[in-house]
């Protein structure tokens, strides 16, 4: 397995209640069968242009999906349907979104990479590597400023590490003291290129923190109860005004970076090795470790997909967006007149 | 009315909305502190104290990046980028991250917030501290831009500014710094995208933005008593919005524009508003639309380059006496 | 002559000019094991190995920083910049250090390096994947700025634009990669900085860029045909340098200038251009310069609106049909 | 004394001979005078438009300027009067282009902050911050593609660690192990504001040199043998092929950031300790100590004055630039042309 091999074991249940543990479930059930969903669609050619699964990915989405307070704000990556359902936006107009439909959560504006839905803290998709990482600490330094003790998580990849504006954000950050936990998704890959290819250090995120008078924190992002341990100490502690983290997560991305990418430049038996690790086999497997029943587990498997099918159904019945709304929206004022 | 110094005027204007409005805060390299390399903001730190008048690092996408994510969650900012020229190292928040958020999330997200920023040439500091790029943000859809000629209008468009919904980028004319003008006492807000006749003739019109606006004034009086051309002379103000209302209007009353830009030429705001009175005024014109603008050249450094690049009365009074009857 | 996509023709005008000179090295994101995201330089790490067709970090500055550098100092670097909307983090190193150091230091520096780069919309890719930007890079002195529009050209231009000594932003048009056309066998080099005349007409002047180069095609056949209107059509191919004789002779001829640009409206291409004519072939217009751009708006990815965003054939007829006769 | 106190003593005089200890010292005073005489000029007005002096700060691009070959690169900032010296560029074409004259090194076109000799191989001075370490790196990247090995060294300041393209260049030219050496000259300012308020650490580039899998160099910038010794060593690695050095040299400013500036943010007393350690006063003490003769160092003196005198009095004499230039150099072909 390339990267590191993540750490084992199961949390003492003491730790983690059993209710939030089957929300963890049932949480990254959601973005899988959901993801899952969108790549039939769009094999189905339903959903055009183009669409990034973080199939694999689910347990850091959930992690901190389950963890965080519903006023605290996500900003992710064009990766990010999974980031954007864990706060609870709504699978149609996810799904909607994606194939360019009225019900989608910005209209059919925005697309696959620019998933939002304000109203859940979910302020935004960034599609240019590194932009959303000073822009997540500037909603942290509003938190900050008004005391609400409010936290911005931010989500993005490996290579996402060595482009500046995760220098800038994490050197400002920290100097301001930001309510803001940077999480790296460490899976491995660029789009097709290896990270360690092009990064001077192992950790891409981790061995830099100390750059920015940071801890250096490596965690398994295939445990979800590890996820969810992390974000909320971290959380904790920048609520009360110790400041941003920097988690990198190591996981993997069971598809390829996009829809266009059959992903061959993977070594072979890679995917077949983390797949024994995928985050939901082994979560399952945890909480019947744990005493769970697989009956209670079964029907939250049967209660996610139900959801799915109807999402997709709800997606699938509206309508191509209204033309009228090229023209809304550019200002605040609803319109697009650049002059009078 | 009092009479203030441009950069006084944005002290002004600042601290008239920072009294006003909690949410105002303000962020830079070297702005608190030191009151601005331009000194336009000395005082701010002291009437507001650190945690709304913050020093930065040298991280320009840090410091607009964060404004950004404020304006999203409640506050109002306004960002100082020191030079005009410095944009370029944040050009994709400014162009793709702020502009665009409130369309792409149709209309859920909010992004007011103002970026200040010292533009223009002038003062021999060479081709990466004096360019005019009010063209390069004209050209994004999404953010407004205002770049005020007088005192007054830097308190009451910058005010306008920062009450405004939408972001805006703010240019400030670093050769007007020192130039005094009347300036409305008390609270003082005035509206974007309204143009201004400062002058009206009846054989051209001339169209002008901050500094150019000054000289094509002085070009206009020297022109009428020495080569008896009488012109109209309208201050744009607003690039976005623009007020084509009465650029058409004034265009449509002399027949004949000219645009004054100290951007250089290509794809220059005098473009855009050339290709509209070429379009809706055409009936109207009387003979060709002319542009003066600083040749499409980096700025050269030497004050007598300088000086013979961005357009000057002398030049501007040429060109319209040589071809305008 | 070979029937070669958009994309092969890519491939091949850099295999042609890494055969034939050592110092042309080629480095950006995923271009090398991958071939590019768009598969335009598929073959080249093969042939010309790892120490000539580079893999990057995601570190756009330092691209074409490196580029730059290595340009100064004896090579001749291509660099990608995956989509065109990412210049956006990398526009300092462009628009301050690339265009500007030759004059800046009075000649002693020279730049000659290629920024490729994928550009424009029709891929439902959304606000931030599918800009043109082809008039930001017109803005700034200093760059030349190319854009082809079929296969040929494309082998021809880049390899004209590789030999260059001056920097050129080199605009490929996404939606064209998989369109198909004929390209001179062997070694081909076009020149830049002249425009191409693909039909005449008589009524009305289109000028077109890249994609809109076919749908302007397209347009004028069923003007031609269903409304009795005949138009020339001008394939621009470089913006910097760009062809005035063609232009100006082609509208002097017709009496009525048309653009069609896919850059939104404001301070596009079609605006200098329609500023140029304003002037210099004001006497000979027969009506009103029309405009047709996509609108001043971030780009929206639904098919639907998207396809009701950028100019399209029909836009392009109904246009044009209603207003010149 | 802010900052870290830097180390004390002189090498062993068998490491750095006399002739090399007397070029430095004389390099030192080219330096020094000349950027004096620059500050006379403007208060005389003949410099027109701003300038930024190293006074304080010479034994850092003179020790680089001995330690490199003819055929290295330089690349430095707006405050890069000295760097450009040091390569041997003419003095009468530096003053006379910050008093925008003919005979300037760029004929009055690029000003005080963008100096360049090519042929002396001064590749530039960049007045944005950041923009010149991915530059150099490019440099570096011919020299290593071309097997010459030259190498290219990138001067600048403590505040410029905190912009991305720092981030950016660091990684990319470990990653290609380009033989580039990375200069920080931590003067303890950014314009006016302590560096210490706005980074994470203490040492904004040697405490991120292992982000870059780099070694942490902290060296005593106000030394020119130990600024030799550092230059020397690692240009030698990276002629070798041992890939890129990041040096933090700790140095003091005894002027203000520009023209415009007094400098009154400084701390009472604080200028004064480090005038103590004035580069050239404890260089010419070492000498001294060393048993150079104090007649050969006042030849020197004598003879950088005279040298500095003739220039100041070549460049007064140099007309203001021919208007003819303003259209030239834009393009290869000595034009402005952008139409037919
Ligand atoms: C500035 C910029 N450069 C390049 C790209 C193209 N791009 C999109 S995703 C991607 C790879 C990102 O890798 P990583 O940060 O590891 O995230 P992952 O896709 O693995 O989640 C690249 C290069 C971009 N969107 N923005
Ligand atoms: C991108 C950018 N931001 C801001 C500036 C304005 N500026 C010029 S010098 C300077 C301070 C630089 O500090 P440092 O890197 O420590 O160098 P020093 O001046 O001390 O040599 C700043 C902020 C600039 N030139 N470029
Ligand atoms: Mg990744
Ligand atoms: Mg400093």
């Amino acid at each position: 397995m390339t990267g590191t091999t993540p750490k084992k074991g199961a949390a003492p249940i003491s730790e983690i209640g059993s209710e939030t543990r089957l929300a963890l479930f049932r949480m990254q059930l959601e973005l899988r069968l959901c993801e899952k969903r969108a790549y039939d669609l769009f094999l189905q050619n339903l959903i055009k242009g183009t669409s990034h699964l973080s199939l694999g990915q689910e347990a850091i989405a959930a992690g901190f999906g389950v963890a965080m307070r519903p006023d605290d704000w996500t900003f992710c990556t064009y990766r990010g349907h999974a980031h954007t359902l864990a706060r609870g936006a709504s699978m149609t107009g996810v799904l909607g979104e994606l194939m360019g439909r009225e019900c989608g959560l910005l209209g059919g504006k925005g697309g696959s990479m620019h998933l939002t839905d304000v109203s859940k803290g979910a302020m935004g998709s960034y599609a240019i590597i590194g932009a959303h990482l000073p822009i997540a600490a500037g909603a942290a330094w509003s938190a900050q400023y008004r005391g609400t003790e409010q936290v911005a998580v931010c989500f993005f990849g490996d290579g996402t590490t060595n482009i500046g504006a995760f220098h800038e954000a994490l050197n400002f950050s920290v100097i301001w003291k930001l309510p803001v936990i940077f999480v790296c998704e460490n899976n491995l890959y660029m789009e097709y290129t290896p990270i360690s290819a092009v990064t001077a250090v192992e950790h891409p995120a981790a061995d830099r923190a100390a750059a920015y008078n940071l801890e250096r924190v490596v965690i398994d992002g295939n445990d979800a109860d590890e996820v969810y341990r992390t974000a909320t100490k971290f959380m904790n502690r920048a609520r009360q005004g110790g400041g941003p983290a920097l988690i990198e997560a190591m996981t993997y991305r069971h598809s390829g970076h996009s829809r266009a990418d059959p992903a061959q430049y993977r070594p072979k038996g890679e995917l077949e090795q983390w797949l024994e690790r995928d985050p939901i086999k082994i979560y399952r497997e945890r909480l019947l470790e744990l005493g769970m029943v697989e009956a209670t587990l079964r029907d939250i498997e049967e209660e996610v997909t139900a959801q799915v099918n109807e999402a997709t159904e709800a997606a699938k019945a509206s309508a191509a967006p209204d033309l009228a709304g090229i023209h809304q929206h550019v200002w605040a004022d609803g319109g697009a007149a650049w002059r009078n | 009315m009092a009479e203030l110094t441009y950069r006084e005027a944005v002290a002004a204007g600042i601290a008239q909305e920072m009294a006003r409005d909690d949410r105002v805060v303000f962020l830079g390299e070297d702005v608190a502190h030191a009151g601005g390399v331009f000194k336009a903001t000395v005082g701010l730190l002291d009437q507001f104290g650190p945690l709304r008048v913050r020093d930065c690092p040298i991280s320009e996408q840090a410091i607009l990046g964060a404004a950004m994510g404020a304006a999203m969650t409640g506050l109002r900012p306004i960002a100082e980028i020191m030079f005009s020229d410095f944009l370029a190292v944040c050009w994709d928040i400014v162009a793709n991250e702020i502009a665009k958020s409130r369309y792409m999330t149709n209309g859920q997200v909010s992004v007011p917030l103002v970026i200040r920023t010292a533009n223009g040439g002038g003062s021999r500091f060479g081709a990466q501290h004096s360019q005019s790029v009010e063209n390069w943000a004209m050209a994004i859809p999404g953010i407004k831009v205002v770049a005020p000629a007088f005192p007054a209008d830097v308190k009451g468009l910058l005010a306008a500014s920062i009450r405004d919904e939408d972001p805006v980028l703010f240019f400030e004319q670093k050769s007007l710094y020192s130039f005094k003008g009347e300036v409305p006492d008390g609270e003082y807000v005035d509206e974007l995208g309204k143009a201004r006749v400062l002058r009206q003739g009846k054989d051209c019109t001339i169209v002008a933005l901050a500094l150019m606006v000054h000289r094509a004034l002085e070009a206009a009086e020297i022109l009428e008593r020495e080569h008896g051309i009488s012109c109209t002379v309208v201050d744009v103000r607003s690039l976005v919005p623009l007020d084509t209302v009465t650029i058409l209007a004034e265009v449509a009353r002399t027949g004949r524009l000219v645009t004054i830009e100290e951007n250089p030429r290509l794809c220059g705001w005098g473009a855009e508003i050339a290709s509209i009175i070429a379009d809706e005024c055409f009936w109207e014109l009387d003979g060709p639309i002319i542009r003066i603008t600083t040749p499409h050249i980096p700025l050269p450094s030497a004050d007598r380059l300088e000086d013979n690049t961005i357009p000057s009365v002398a030049r501007i009074v040429q060109e319209i006496s040589q071809r305008i009857d």
